[in-house]
């Protein structure tokens, strides 16, 4: 399994906190999950497409989009960070 | 020692507490940040921000804020530091943030404070909404807090 | 606001203040120096200084320190500064000088106490006498000292 | 008159706070000033010649050797500060 977290803005775009999603040799990279979402329903599509930048991060690190992904991995998307 | 919570915070006591640790400390310098009566920049009208609601990401926003500190300590002989980030609903006037480094030296206390603020404010994993009226919208980054971290780059 | 003075400071206090007076600052940058248990540098024994006294020149110290909180106002835009800085006789561990600066902005606020603390260095007529064993001696101005104000050149 | 006062080490080498000196055209500058303290006693020649770097304030504003004095001028000697 990945475990997918959404935050702030793409929470809100998407309507959901979480979403677990299979682990295959089809998501196997960070780019490939991102397909892999779009794919499964239109609102994710639109809304990766349209959010700006999007950060990415794996086992809470952020990673680039060719980041290599393992069964288990806690991923989160969310836009650039604004806190202090 | 970082903190992430929804209370308050006091900068005096915060102060004390460094003097108290940081045993022949020359320095001590103390940020805090204060959330401003801005103006929501989408909005024709001029209007006041009412409230900001803090979001985070639990458990790496603890680790990111540990990570910036342990960057600090290789880069500056620090005696102590201190972080603390608010998250949730919080008003203008309100405290935000709190850094606090000590150093034998004044210009390895600034700098680290500084560092720490800088690396805090476009790497940790926060994320500001702003009400003013009747609409609430997510706070874009800024640019400026890009290009402050380029200044720390080797 | 500027006071030379031989008593204690609070800086929890100092930084009440200037919340209070800087109305939508975004930032507080507060400065604490302190009293070093360096060691005498003209001794063979590395002793522990005893104390230290701060030697001034009353009228010229309080003008000095508006002059450089003017001239920091000049390049920041400040919402409010506040130096204090102690005289007469200092222990280890005591404080001796507060710089406080609020602003809108962090850097502004950071970049201000920074500059008000190189210039009082070395600009404003303090003389320090440190007490180690049975002997006394001034302390020696710093090269790193001047060196730090060449920064702040235009 | 010119109200002359010194500060730490060279107070403690002169042994003296302040001393008044008749204004004339022979003290017209901080230069002359030194050279006029330097031939009133021996312990002032010493002082001036073995101190280092001696600042100079007329009328509380540090000022080169070369500034013209004025009657009734508050002229300070002292060592590079060591605030802060």
């Amino acid at each position: 399994m990945l475990n997918i977290h959404y935050f702030a803005s793409i929470r809100e775009r998407l309507n959901k906190e979480t979403e677990e999603i299979e682990f295959s040799q089809s998501v196997s990279t960070v780019d490939e999950l991102i397909t892999h979402l779009q794919n499964i329903d239109s609102a994710t599509e639109a809304a990766f497409s349209s959010a700006g930048k999007i950060l990415v991060a794996v086992n809470q690190t952020v990673v680039n989009r060719d980041h290599v992904l393992t069964d288990n991995d806690e991923i989160a998307f969310f836009p650039p960070m604004t806190g202090g | 020692m970082i903190s992430v919570q929804n209370e308050d915070f006091d900068p005096g006591e915060e102060y004390s507490k460094l003097r108290e640790d940081a045993v022949d400390a020359g320095g001590i310098v103390s940020f805090t940040g204060l959330v401003r009566e801005f103006y929501d920049s989408n909005s024709s009208e001029d209007e006041k921000v009412q409230s900001l609601f803090l979001e985070h990401y639990p458990g790496m926003t603890e680790k990111c804020l540990e990570q910036i500190c342990d960057d600090a300590r290789q880069r500056w002989p620090l005696l102590s530091v201190r972080v603390i980030h608010r998250v949730g609903e919080l008003a203008p006037g309100d405290q935000i943030v709190f850094v606090g480094t000590a150093s034998a030296h004044r210009q390895a206390a600034f700098d680290a404070a500084r560092f720490i603020m800088d690396y805090l404010k476009s790497k940790a994993p926060f994320w500001k909404k702003q009400k003013s009226g009747d609409s609430s919208e997510w706070v874009a980054s800024r640019d400026s807090d890009e290009t402050a971290l380029e200044e720390w780059q080797d």
